[in-house]
C-alpha cells in the first residue's frame, strides 16, 4: 500500500517549491510548518515513530516559534508580489546537483528491501542493526530498541550531543547579550 | 477474517485524507492573507492527527496515536502563536 | 485623630470618599486607608461603601449575590467604626448595579461615575485587588475607564500577599488548588499508564507532584467551590451530548449550503452580549458557538461575543440562545438556565463589519 | 520592564485563549513527564518529552505575555535545569568510571549494587537528556524573545516591521 | 526504458524526493536574499537527509523497532533513527544559533537582504 | 455476525468521516473571506475528525490504546475551536472586513 507514501511525497514536495517561493517570510514560515506536518507522516509511515515524535514537537513547534521570533525582531518583508522570481542560474545549478545524485538511483537498494546491506547479507552477517534488533531487550531490559541505542549502546553519542545542545544555548545567550541582559 | 480488508479500509482512507491535503494546499498557495494560509495549515494539521491515527490501525502500531496526540497539541501552539504574530509584532513582545 | 500638625489644618467642609469592595484578601486594608486618609484631610468623612454587582437582581444567582454584598456591606461599616476611633464618619452603603447586568470595566466604571456624580463624591479609593464578581483581572482596565469617566481615583497601598500577576491567582485556596491539580495530573498518567504496574504509581505520584507544585496557580485562578465544583462536572458531562446533537444537526445544514454549487451563504457579523461570567464558562460558551457550524466566535471580550454567521439559520439559532441556557445550566444550575432569549432582551444585533 | 505592575502593552489575549491554554497545560506538562518516563518501553522518550513539556511553557508565553510567563518561571530556575541535567548525565558516566568500568558503561552499577542495566538508562534519560532539552527549549525561546519593547511609537501597528523596506 | 525508469522511480521513491528536497534547499540557500529563508532552506536540506537514513532503515511490512518481536517479524532498524535523533536535536541548536546571529544582523546593519548587506560591507 | 456488523459500522463511520472533511476542503477552497473558510475549517473538520476517530476506537476495540484515541477526541474538540477562534481573532486584530453579500439573491459569491 505504497499509496500513502506517494501521495505524501507529492504533499512534501509541493510544500517544500512553496516554501522555496513565497517572497513573504511569514507565509514561507506557515508553508514550512506544513512540510514538516507532512514529513512527520511520511518517517512515522516509514516505521520510525520516534523520529516522527520528534519532528513534531521540534521540527513544527519549537523551530517554527523561533523562526517567528526572529522575523518578529527584525523585518518581514513587504510584498507586493506573492511570489519571489525564480532566479534561473541557481535553478541551473541546482538542477546540475540533483542530476548528478539522480544517476546513483538506479544504484540505490529499493525502499524496504532486506537486501539492503544494513541488514546483514553476504559477508557482514553480524552488523550493528542486526545486533541491536537481536540483543538489544537481552542486553538493556528496554523494549524500544531506539531508546536502548540511544541511552545505552551509543550513550558517549548522546552525551556529546547533549552538551552540543547546551553549549548551543551558551553560544545564543552570548550573541544576543545585549540584548538579553540589557 | 475481516482484519486485512480493515487494514486496507483504514489505509485507503489515509490515501484520501493525504489527496485532501493536497487539494488544501490550493488555499495555502493562493492565501490571499496570511491567515487564509494559517487557517489551511490548520486544518491540514487536524488532518494529520487522523491520518497518523488511521496509519496506527492500518498499520497495527499503536503507538503510533501518541504521534497524534503529540501533534493535536503542537497544532494548537502553531495556530496561538503564529495568529497572534500576524498582529503587532505578536503584541506579546 | 485631631491633626493640628497640619499647616493648612483641617478643613471644615466634608470629604466625601468613594470605596467600592469585593470579597478580596486586600478588602479590610482598604478600608482601614480610607478612612485613615480621610480623616488626616478633614474631620469630617462620609465614607460611601458600595458594592457592586454583576449580576442582574432578577438572574437566579443575583439573589445569592445580593445577600453576599449586604453582609459584606454589614462588616465593612463595622470595620470603619473600628478604624474611626470615636471620630466622625457618615457612612453610607449601596448595592449598585443590581438593575442591570454589568458587563467588564466600563460598565463599572460608569455606575461608579453616576453614583459619584449624583453623591457629590470627590474620590474614589480602589482595592488594589477589586474584583467584582468572578471576574479576574480587572484593576487594570478598570483604572483606565476611570481616568476616561474624569474621576479622580486613588489606589489603596496595601500589603498584598503575593505580587498581582495576570498569570497566577492569588494564593488562597492553595491546599484545594494543588489538590485538585495533582488529582487531574494523577488520573490522567493513570489512563495513559498500566494502573497494575508499580512503577506508573511511583513516577505518577512523582509526576502529579511536579505539575501541581508549578501549574496549580496556573490553572485554577477561578475560585474553587467544593459542592459546586464537582456538581459542574457532572453536568458538564450532561452538556456534551446536547452539543454533540447540535453540532451534527447544524453541519448537516452547512454541508448542504456548502455543496451546492450556488452557495446561497449570507454571512453577517452579529454581537451577542452573553449572560455567563468570564473565564471558564466564556471558554465553554465561546467555543460550543464556535463548534456548531455557521457561528463563530470572533471577539470574546468579557461578555460582549462578536459572533460571525455564516447562514441565516445559525443566526436565528444563536439569537435563541439556546446554548447560552445550556451553559448557565451547567455553571449555575437548572433554575439559572431559564431566561430570556438575547433576542428579547435586546442583547443582540446584526453589525457592520467596520465595528470589529 | 522590570516594574512588576506595568505591562506595557494594552493589546490583553483574548480571554477564550488564555482559559484554554489553562485547561491544556496541566495535561500537555503530565503528558510530556509520562513519554519522559516511559521512553524504554515506548516510542518517545526523553527527547521528545522533554520537548513537551518545554512547550509547555511556550503556550503559557503565549498565552499570557511573555514577560509574565518570564518572571513565572525564574532565570535561575532555568540555568539550574539545564546545568542540573549535563551535571546528571556527566556524573552518571563518572560513576561508571569509578565503579571501574568505561564511562557510562552500566555494567558496572549491575555488578556492584546488582539494580538492573534498566535503571541507568532511566537515570541518563530522565535525569540528564530531559532536563537538557527541556531546559534549552525554555532559553532559546526567553533568548530570542527577550530584548523588545512593545512597538507603542510605530506608526503602523498591523503590519508588522514594514517599516524598513528590504 | 521508460518503464524501468518509473519502476526505479517507484520503488526507490524515497531517495528520489530526497535529492529533490536537497536540491530545493540549495536553491533556497543560493537563490533566497533573505538570510531567514536561507536558514529555513538549510533546514529544508537537513530534513531530507533524515529522510534518506529513515529510508534506509524501514523493511517493507515490517514493524517499529519495538524488541523484542514476535518470531519472524522484521523491525526498522534502530541505529539510523537513532543518528537521526539526535541530529533533528542538533539541527534544532543550530537553528537557533544561526537565527540568533540573523538578529544581531540586523541590529548592526538593519537589513537581511543578502545583496544590501554586501553592499553596507563594501561601504564600511 | 457481530464482527460483519462491527465491520460496516467501522466503514460507514470512517466514508462518513471522509465525507465531512471533504466538505471541509471544499468550504475552504470556495468560501469568499477567512471568516467564512474558518466555519468549515473549525467545525466540519472537527466533525470529521470526530467520526474518523470514533471509527478508530471502534476497530481498537477494548484496548489500552483506546483510551488514546478518546483523549485525541477531547482535544481535538477543545483546541479546534480555540484555534479557529484564534485566527479569526487575528484577523479582526489586522483589519480584514468580513464579505458580505451584497445581493440578497441566491447565487452571488464571487
Amino acid at each position: 500500500m505504497s499509496a500513502i507514501a506517494y501521495s505524501l511525497a507529492v504533499f512534501v514536495l509541493l510544500s517544500a517549491v512553496a516554501t522555496a517561493l513565497f517572497r513573504d517570510v511569514l507565509s514561507a514560515i506557515v508553508v514550512f510548518a506544513a512540510y514538516s506536518l507532512g514529513m512527520a507522516i511520511l518517517y512515522t509511515y516509514l516505521l520510525a515513530p520516534d523520529v516522527a515524535m520528534t519532528e513534531a514537537a521540534i521540527g513544527a513547534g519549537v523551530t517554527t516559534i523561533l523562526l517567528l521570533l526572529t522575523i518578529a525582531r527584525t523585518t518581514r518583508p513587504s510584498a507586493e508580489e506573492v511570489f519571489e522570481r525564480v532566479d534561473v542560474p541557481a535553478v541551473v545549478v541546482v538542477g546540475a546537483f540533483v542530476l548528478v545524485l539522480a544517476t546513483l538511483l538506479p544504484d540505490m537498494y529499493a525502499v524496504g528491501t532486506q537486501d539492503a546491506p544494513i541488514w546483514g547479507q553476504g559477508v557482514l552477517s553480524e552488523t550493528p542493526t542486526v545486533h541491536y534488533v537481536q540483543e538489544a531487550y537481552a542486553e538493556t531490559h528496554a523494549h524500544n530498541a531506539v531508546s536502548a541505542v540511544l541511552a545505552s549502546y551509543r550513550g558517549f553519542d548522546t552525551f556529546g550531543e547533549a552538551v552540543v545542545v547546551f553549549a548551543a544555548g551558551i553560544a545564543v545567550l552570548l550573541v544576543l547579550k545585549r540584548e538579553v541582559f540589557a | 477474517m475481516n482484519g486485512e480488508l480493515l487494514a486496507d479500509v483504514f489505509l485507503g482512507a489515509a490515501a484520501l485524507f493525504v489527496v485532501l491535503a493536497i487539494v488544501l494546499f490550493y488555499r495555502v498557495a493562493a492565501g490571499p492573507t496570511t491567515q487564509d494560509r494559517l487557517l489551511a495549515v490548520n486544518v491540514l494539521g487536524t488532518n494529520t492527527v487522523v491520518i497518523l491515527a488511521l496509519l496506527a490501525v492500518g498499520l497495527d502500531e499503536t503507538s503510533f496515536l501518541d504521534i497524534a496526540l503529540i501533534y493535536a497539541l503542537l497544532n494548537f501552539l502553531m495556530a496561538i502563536a503564529i495568529s497572534k504574530f500576524t498582529v503587532e509584532r505578536g503584541g506579546v513582545l | 485623630m485631631y491633626n493640628d500638625g497640619r499647616a493648612e489644618g483641617p478643613t471644615v467642609a466634608t470629604e466625601r470618599l468613594l470605596v467600592p469592595l469585593s470579597e478580596t484578601v486586600t478588602v479590610r486594608q482598604t478600608v482601614g486607608y480610607a478612612v485613615r486618609s480621610g480623616l488626616e484631610r478633614t474631620d469630617d468623612l462620609e465614607c460611601h461603601l458600595v458594592v457592586a454587582m454583576p449580576s442582574d437582581r432578577e438572574l437566579p444567582e443575583g439573589t445569592s449575590e445580593v445577600d453576599e454584598a449586604e453582609s459584606l456591606l454589614s462588616k465593612a461599616e463595622s470595620w470603619v467604626e473600628e478604624d474611626a476611633e470615636g471620630s466622625s464618619v457618615t457612612v453610607e452603603t449601596a448595592v449598585l448595579g443590581a438593575d442591570e447586568y454589568l458587563f467588564g470595566p466600563r460598565d463599572f466604571a460608569r455606575t461608579f461615575a453616576s453614583y459619584a456624580a449624583a453623591h457629590d463624591v470627590d474620590r474614589v479609593v480602589l482595592d488594589p485587588e477589586y474584583q467584582p464578581g468572578s471576574t479576574a483581572g480587572i484593576i487594570q482596565p478598570l483604572e483606565r475607564e476611570l481616568e476616561a469617566a474624569g474621576l479622580a481615583y486613588e489606589e489603596a497601598p496595601v500589603e498584598r500577599p503575593a505580587r498581582h500577576e495576570r498569570l497566577i491567582g492569588d494564593g488562597t485556596q492553595r491546599f484545594d488548588r494543588l489538590f485538585a491539580t495533582f488529582v487531574i495530573s494523577y488520573g490522567f498518567y493513570m489512563i495513559l499508564g498500566d494502573p497494575t504496574y508499580w512503577f506508573d504509581w511511583v513516577t505518577g505520584a512523582a509526576v502529579a507532584g511536579i505539575v501541581a507544585a508549578t501549574l496549580a496557580n496556573v490553572t485554577f485562578t477561578f475560585p474553587l467551590d467544593r459542592v459546586q465544583s464537582p456538581l459542574r462536572t457532572v453536568r458538564f458531562a450532561l452538556y456534551i451530548p446536547y452539543l454533540l446533537y447540535e453540532i451534527v444537526k447544524a453541519n448537516l445544514a452547512i454541508s448542504v449550503v456548502i455543496l451546492r454549487p450556488s452557495m446561497p451563504i449570507d454571512p453577517k457579523l452579529t454581537r451577542v452580549d452573553a449572560r455567563v461570567r468570564s473565564g471558564l464558562p466564556l471558554l465553554a460558551l465561546a467555543n460550543s458557538i464556535t463548534l456548531t457550524p455557521g457561528t463563530l466566535t470572533v471577539r470574546a471580550d468579557d461578555q460582549r461575543l462578536i459572533v460571525h454567521s455564516l447562514i441565516a439559520d445559525a443566526r436565528e439559532d444563536l439569537f435563541d440562545g439556546s446554548l447560552e441556557r445550556a451553559v448557565r445550566f451547567v455553571f449555575h444550575g437548572r433554575d439559572s438556565a431559564a431566561i430570556a432569549t438575547p433576542r428579547e432582551r435586546d442583547d443582540a444585533e446584526i453589525i457592520g463589519g467596520e465595528e470589529l | 520592564m522590570s516594574d512588576a505592575d506595568s505591562y506595557g502593552d494594552t493589546y490583553t489575549e483574548s480571554q477564550v485563549i488564555m482559559t484554554a491554554v489553562k485547561i491544556i497545560a496541566p495535561f500537555t506538562m503530565t503528558y510530556g513527564l509520562f513519554l519522559t518516563f516511559h521512553g524504554t518501553d515506548t516510542p518517545g522518550g526523553s527527547f521528545q518529552g522533554g520537548t513537551i513539556v518545554g512547550v509547555t511553557v511556550l503556550m503559557l508565553a503565549f498565552a499570557f505575555g511573555i514577560e509574565s510567563t518570564r518572571r513565572w518561571i525564574r532565570q535561575s530556575m532555568i540555568v539550574g535545569l539545564v546545568t542540573g541535567g549535563v551535571v546528571i548525565f556527566a556524573g552518571t558516566g563518572v560513576a561508571t568510571m569509578a565503579l571501574g568500568g568505561g564511562f557510562l558503561e552500566y555494567e558496572a552499577f549491575v555488578d556492584r549494587f546488582g539494580i538492573s542495566h534498566y535503571w541507568g538508562m532511566e537515570a541518563v534519560e530522565v535525569g540528564g537528556v530531559a532536563l537538557i532539552v527541556s531546559g534549552i527549549i525554555v532559553t532559546l525561546f526567553f533568548a530570542t524573545a527577550a530584548g523588545f519593547t512593545p512597538v507603542g511609537d510605530d506608526a503602523d501597528h498591523h503590519e508588522m516591521g514594514v517599516g524598513n523596506d528590504d | 526504458m521508460i518503464e524501468s525508469g518509473l519502476e526505479i522511480l517507484a520503488s526507490r521513491y524515497a531517495y528520489a524526493l530526497m535529492f529533490v528536497l536537497m536540491g530545493i534547499g540549495l536553491y533556497m540557500v543560493i537563490a533566497n536574499e533573505n538570510l531567514v529563508k536561507k536558514l529555513i532552506g538549510v533546514n529544508l536540506f537537513q530534513t531530507a537527509i533524515f529522510l534518506f537514513f529513515i529510508a534506509v532503515a524501514y523493511v517493507e511490512g515490517g514493524s517499529a523497532p519495538i524488541v523484542p518481536a514476535e518470531s519472524g517479524e522484521a523491525v526498522a532498524s534502530p541505529l539510523p533513527q537513532v543518528i537521526v535523533l539526535t541530529a533533528i536535536v542538533v539541527g534544532i541548536a543550530l537553528t537557533a544559533v544561526g537565527l540568533a546571529l540573523v538578529v544581531r544582523i540586523y541590529a548592526e546593519y538593519g537589513t537581511l537582504r543578502e545583496d544590501t548587506l554586501r553592499e553596507v560591507r563594501a561601504d564600511e | 455476525m457481530i464482527e460483519t456488523i462491527r465491520f460496516w459500522a467501522i466503514v460507514a463511520l470512517v466514508a462518513f468521516g471522509l465525507f465531512f472533511t471533504f466538505v471541509s476542503v471544499v468550504g475552504v477552497i470556495r468560501l469568499p473571506d477567512v471568516y467564512a473558510r474558518s466555519h468549515t475549517a473549525s467545525q466540519t473538520d472537527t466533525l470529521g475528525a470526530g467520526l474518523t476517530l470514533a471509527a478508530v476506537a471502534l476497530a481498537l476495540g477494548w484496548q489500552h490504546a483506546t483510551v488514546y484515541t478518546v483523549l485525541l477526541l477531547f482535544f481535538v474538540f477543545i483546541t479546534n475551536p480555540t484555534a479557529a477562534h484564534a485566527i479569526a481573532r487575528s484577523a479582526a486584530e489586522s483589519g480584514i472586513v468580513p464579505y458580505e453579500n451584497t445581493v440578497d439573491e441566491e447565487g452571488e459569491s464571487p
